[in-house]
């Protein structure tokens, strides 16, 4: 068994959580607030998820990491982003934003191992925000990684074809000076 | 309130719909070879039975009456197949307190039982195929029999059903042995070595009626199926109406089936099953105590859901519409696609679905029990799933299927899509003159020919194969000129 | 016989599956945006126009021709949007010896003028909104019109539609400016800043009513669809027939419809819209020459093929089906499901859909452009298709509407199916209660309230993030209990 | 530009076809019989192959490699095996099944290059017609490769996770003595 520990910031402030998982992938025990209770886990085909609970309740859904770093989870009646990280990862994005509410420099981060696909940017290149800056595959999906606020490529640390490690910066953007 | 489905595959998807039309919770059951499954994976709640092996899972009585137990579920639907026309889990359910949705152990029993069940519908007026009544002791007995009904005789098992345990004889001389080899595989097959024998039909048509009995409204026919495509006695493809019926016809078929029913006092979704004769006579064949396969031809034709009007009458509500004012509308034609290999004599084509498209659009409705990465266990039954067409008239809706078969993409295993892709382009079938052996004659008559790949299959092969043997191209540091080319690089990357 | 659609997305896949059904062999067009969309890839024949922008592509009348000429087409259909009501297209089409599938270009230019059409509309007997009909020369007008009908009134852009240049003056201190204000956004975003006045109808409906004209049939009225159910003047949702039409005033419609389209002698499928007051007063709104979006609900409840009766209607075919004796049974509702972000006011939300998996099963019809890993380009209109839930009756298509929404899964792009879903959960909705201006008020009042997230799918978050980064089980060689097991480990390994 | 030749093995004999393709991967020449036809190629998202000739006609499919080494091809109205192979493994097979009727050793080879996902057999192991031996990546497709008789594992040449070039042998069987 392995345990995993994430903090998961709703509407009423961080809250952590705990998973335990065997080796096979298959069993797990949640644990929040005190209360454990024990799942089997599927990973289906196309990539979903499918939970069973001790009392019979069966989960299924799709999730995906957002360039912001949050998750997307897609169930089949609805879709939700969700502030969900390992305690570490957590800090450091909650750290960078209690820091200054506008850094000069925008860390671009891997949020989950995966593997860089393309990079879209050149290094001294001026990218507008929303622009694309690279695709991670991570999770089987393709996530397109976009600049959230204008600037210029300050470094890249990455290679396309290359694998990342989680919460490893693969680009720096150096932020535009604030017009007014 | 929630329903436990004690089946798997399509048929347990599409109750789960109708559960959901009706807003009960849904309990999926399952054994080790359908944890992935579509059935499992949206339920509301799921539950192990037990190892791939039916007897061991989905035949498991106990295991299904403890699932429903931990699960709280109040209703037990059974599918077909499996447990479906089993009376012993039926009242295995009532015991437990549970609603079995279907009609009375009593009433599967009665039916269940050919010769019991013939019996019945003599007494209740509904013409049966002149036969032996009773299991024959001896081959005499079957030859009186013949003399007076005249040849070919059919000798079938009394516990078989589905064309097993079933052999012609043509004349006197071969009586003796064909006696004594269907007893040998009767009791082989089926524990039992009762064998009857019935008037063979020449050049019959499968004809259905389904019918709706409610504890209160009485017992309804909801019009005729046509079911003759069949491949070695196994319904392949059905139609709703059947294209060889009129009004006069389609009007007594009905009154027979609703006297059969009524016989059994049926309460539930059921089909009384005959075979009819090109002069128009018919004969009471069997009665399904159960939802039929074939359900969705009727739904679409007739504008009634059948599997939520079946858990409605299970409740002991009334019905959602007044049934006898429904009014039939265009044609609904299912095929049944399964896994099987039509070039090694439909064998089944146990597998992992590489990748899986659907038709959809006017007139196409899917029920199906897989999806792309879905394996297809040895265990089962191979059906993956069924393809409804509906269109204005027959003319329109067999359009609308081969629109749809040729939108329908299945690889990683063989399937029957082809068979179904030669009819549509066969000038009989389209014609809707066929009898029950029909699809078997113009199987031997080669209405699957092995075609030459085209030039256009040959090119889409070369040109993944050059692709995937190209020296990749460098992943390029922006200048892509529109994220379409950078898409298309990435996919190609890829490989 | 070929046909070509100078269109994109879901009215081309809509279009072609008509032509599979006619046996007409199908000609996409594409820009540089759409090489891989399925419109493109179900095509028999298929030509790039041009550039992803409109103007270069879609819009390209040389282009289309041009397409049209190198493919042999000899038919040419333009769906709805780009050009569809364009008459010079149709014109276009015809002198390049081209069969347009539609109405003749005069009947196009007729309708097109909102002041033209409404005049000849008053002269056919067709009630139209009391309104200045002339654009208005000075506010002075408008004035006298406004004391005579009463406030509030509205200014219309001549050459608007779609509610863009349009403005509601509530009392005569306001008129003045509104006057300036709309013709100058007329002036800018139409380039005429003719404007003119109606009267405001307090809380009406939008229906509006099928035609089909025949060129020896005659025209035929199809029934009516709701349409109230609008985003700032932008239909989001549909339904056949409308909960708030009795059989008395729907005979009213028809007729007037049927009225409107004879006026201008048209010969193809239309649709006629209206306003309709509580007290069943109703009003001529415009007149719509070309495929409606919203015409699957028709086709369900009525059980017609409109998009094949438009062509076959080119082709001066006759009709399949004797129309006038078609009758409707159910209900239908369609649902728009755009790449919008309701979160941040329903804006485009372009972008690769990462997952796509559509709902299927009794009453549903997916009408789709898009497919898993489309890219929904910046360049279009948004919307990827559409939902179509048919039943017995509202609450039953409702609730088989809802059941599809919550199979209904995209992922990688924003898309209106949670506005759908809260509409299924809105009492006052499900009631049929609503009016033109309800969804906007419902909007605003927080129809789409966020919601927290909840513990299924934290724990689905957390199990993919510790599915993800747990060590990687090494590839086992052999071993495995069952192919199951293999099949799981192996999808792990994936991450 | 980069040529590739293919040697098509249908119901008249092997006929050789060529295709040249651009080094975008988009653009090709298709040259069998002698003829020649200029075409552009997509590939779409899902892993089918869209391709457009000159003259307007457009084709849409999937390709995957069977176990047995020929290709199957799937569109949306017909499922066909194609016996395709480049000269080098055409000659490879077809001398192989020359040689012997019933070689005493069966050498499983990729086909086509990829990355070995599961080894389902060890050395030494005994495996029946038909069973899993390895599932390999090719194409976006997992191939499941089976013995195509019964044998004994005699050698394994791969890792799991490790990529293999087209033409490899990945695992050799000592097939079964004949029992009659």
């Amino acid at each position: 068994m392995r345990r995993f520990t994430f903090i998961h910031r709703g509407h009423g402030g961080p809250e952590e959580l705990s998973i335990e998982v065997d080796d096979s992938l298959q069993r797990c025990v949640l644990s929040r607030g005190g209360r454990s209770e024990p799942a089997s886990i599927a990973r289906l085909p196309d990539g979903r998820v499918s939970l069973l609970l001790e009392d019979g309740r069966q989960i299924c859904g799709r999730v995906r990491v957002l360039c912001g770093g949050d998750l997307e989870v897609v169930t089949g009646s609805s879709r939700r982003k969700i502030a969900l990280a390992d305690p570490l990862r957590d800090r450091i994005a909650h750290a960078a934003q209690s820091e200054s509410g506008s850094p000069a420099e925008e860390e671009i981060r891997a949020l989950m191992p995966g593997r860089v696909i393309e990079i879209a940017v050149k290094r001294g290149q001026r990218v507008g925000a929303g622009e694309l800056v690279l695709v991670l595959e991570a999770m089987k999906m393709q996530n397109e990684i976009r600049a959230s606020r204008g600037g210029t490529v300050a470094e890249i640390r990455v290679e396309a074809g290359r694998a990342v490690e989680g919460g490893a910066i693969m680009v720096v953007l150096r932020a535009d000076e604030e017009p007014s | 309130m929630r329903l436990l489905v004690a089946n798997r595959g399509e048929i347990a998807v599409r109750i789960f719909r109708a559960c959901r039309d009706l807003g009960i919770e849904t309990v999926a059951v399952f054994s080790d070879a359908d944890r992935q499954s579509p059935h499992v994976t949206m339920a509301d709640h799921a539950v192990r039975l037990g190892p791939a092996p039916s007897r061991e899972s989905y035949l498991s009585i106990p295991a299904l009456l403890d699932a429903a137990r931990r699960t709280g579920a109040r209703l037990v639907h059974p599918g077909y197949g499996f447990l479906a026309e089993n009376a012993g889990f039926a009242r295995a359910c009532a015991e437990a307190g549970l609603v079995f949705v279907g009609p009375s152990p009593e009433a599967i029993e009665a039916m269940g039982s050919k010769t019991g069940s013939r019996r019945m519908m003599e007494k209740a007026g509904v013409p049966v195929v002149p036969g032996t009544v009773e299991p024959a002791r001896s081959a005499a007995e079957l030859k009186e029999f013949a003399r007076r009904a005249g040849y070919p005789i059919l000798l079938k098992a009394s516990a078989g059903g589905g064309g097993k345990g079933m052999r012609q004889v043509d004349s006197e001389k071969d009586l003796d042995a064909a006696f004594t080899r269907v007893c040998a595989e009767a009791q082989a097959a089926f524990g039992d070595p009762s064998v009857y024998a019935e008037k063979r039909i020449e050049r019959p048509r499968h004809i259905e009626v389904q019918v709706v009995g409610h504890p209160r409204e009485g017992v309804l026919a909801v019009g005729e199926r046509e079911c003759s495509i069949q491949r070695r006695h196994q319904k392949v493809l059905e139609e709703c109406p059947s294209p060889a019926i009129d009004d006069a016809l389609r009007g007594r078929l009905c009154d027979a089936a609703v006297a059969a029913a009524r016989a059994v006092g049926y309460t539930s979704c059921g089909t009384v099953e005959f075979l009819v004769a090109p002069d128009h006579s018919f004969y009471f064949l069997e009665m399904n105590t159960r939802l039929q396969v074939e359900h969705p031809v009727t739904e679409e034709v007739w504008g009634v859901d059948l599997a939520a009007a079946m858990i409605r009458i299970a409740l002991n509500e009334p019905l959602p519409a007044d049934l006898s004012r429904l009014r039939p509308r265009g044609h609904a034609i299912e095929c049944r696609i399964y896994a099987e290999d039509a070039s090694r004599g439909f064998a089944p084509s146990p597998g992992r679905i590489a990748s899986l498209r659907l038709p959809e659009g006017p007139g196409i409705r899917n029920d199906v029990g897989v999806e792309a990465g879905s394996v297809v266990p040895i265990d089962y039954d191979p059906m993956l799933g069924k393809l409804i067409a509906h269109g204005a008239d027959r003319a329109a809706a067999l359009k609308r299927l081969a629109r749809a078969l040729s939108d329908y993409e299945i690889s990683g295993v063989d399937t029957t899509l082809p068979l179904f892709r030669a009819l549509c382009a066969d000038e009989e079938f389209v014609r809707g003159n066929f009898d029950v052996q029909w699809l078997d004659r113009r199987l031997s008559g080669g209405l699957l020919g092995a075609e030459a790949p085209r030039a256009s299959e040959i090119w889409l092969a070369a040109t993944a194969m050059a692709q995937a043997e190209a020296p990749l191209a460098p992943a390029s540091a922006g200048g892509s000129a529109s994220l379409w080319r950078g898409a298309a690089r990435r996919e190609a990357l890829r490989d």
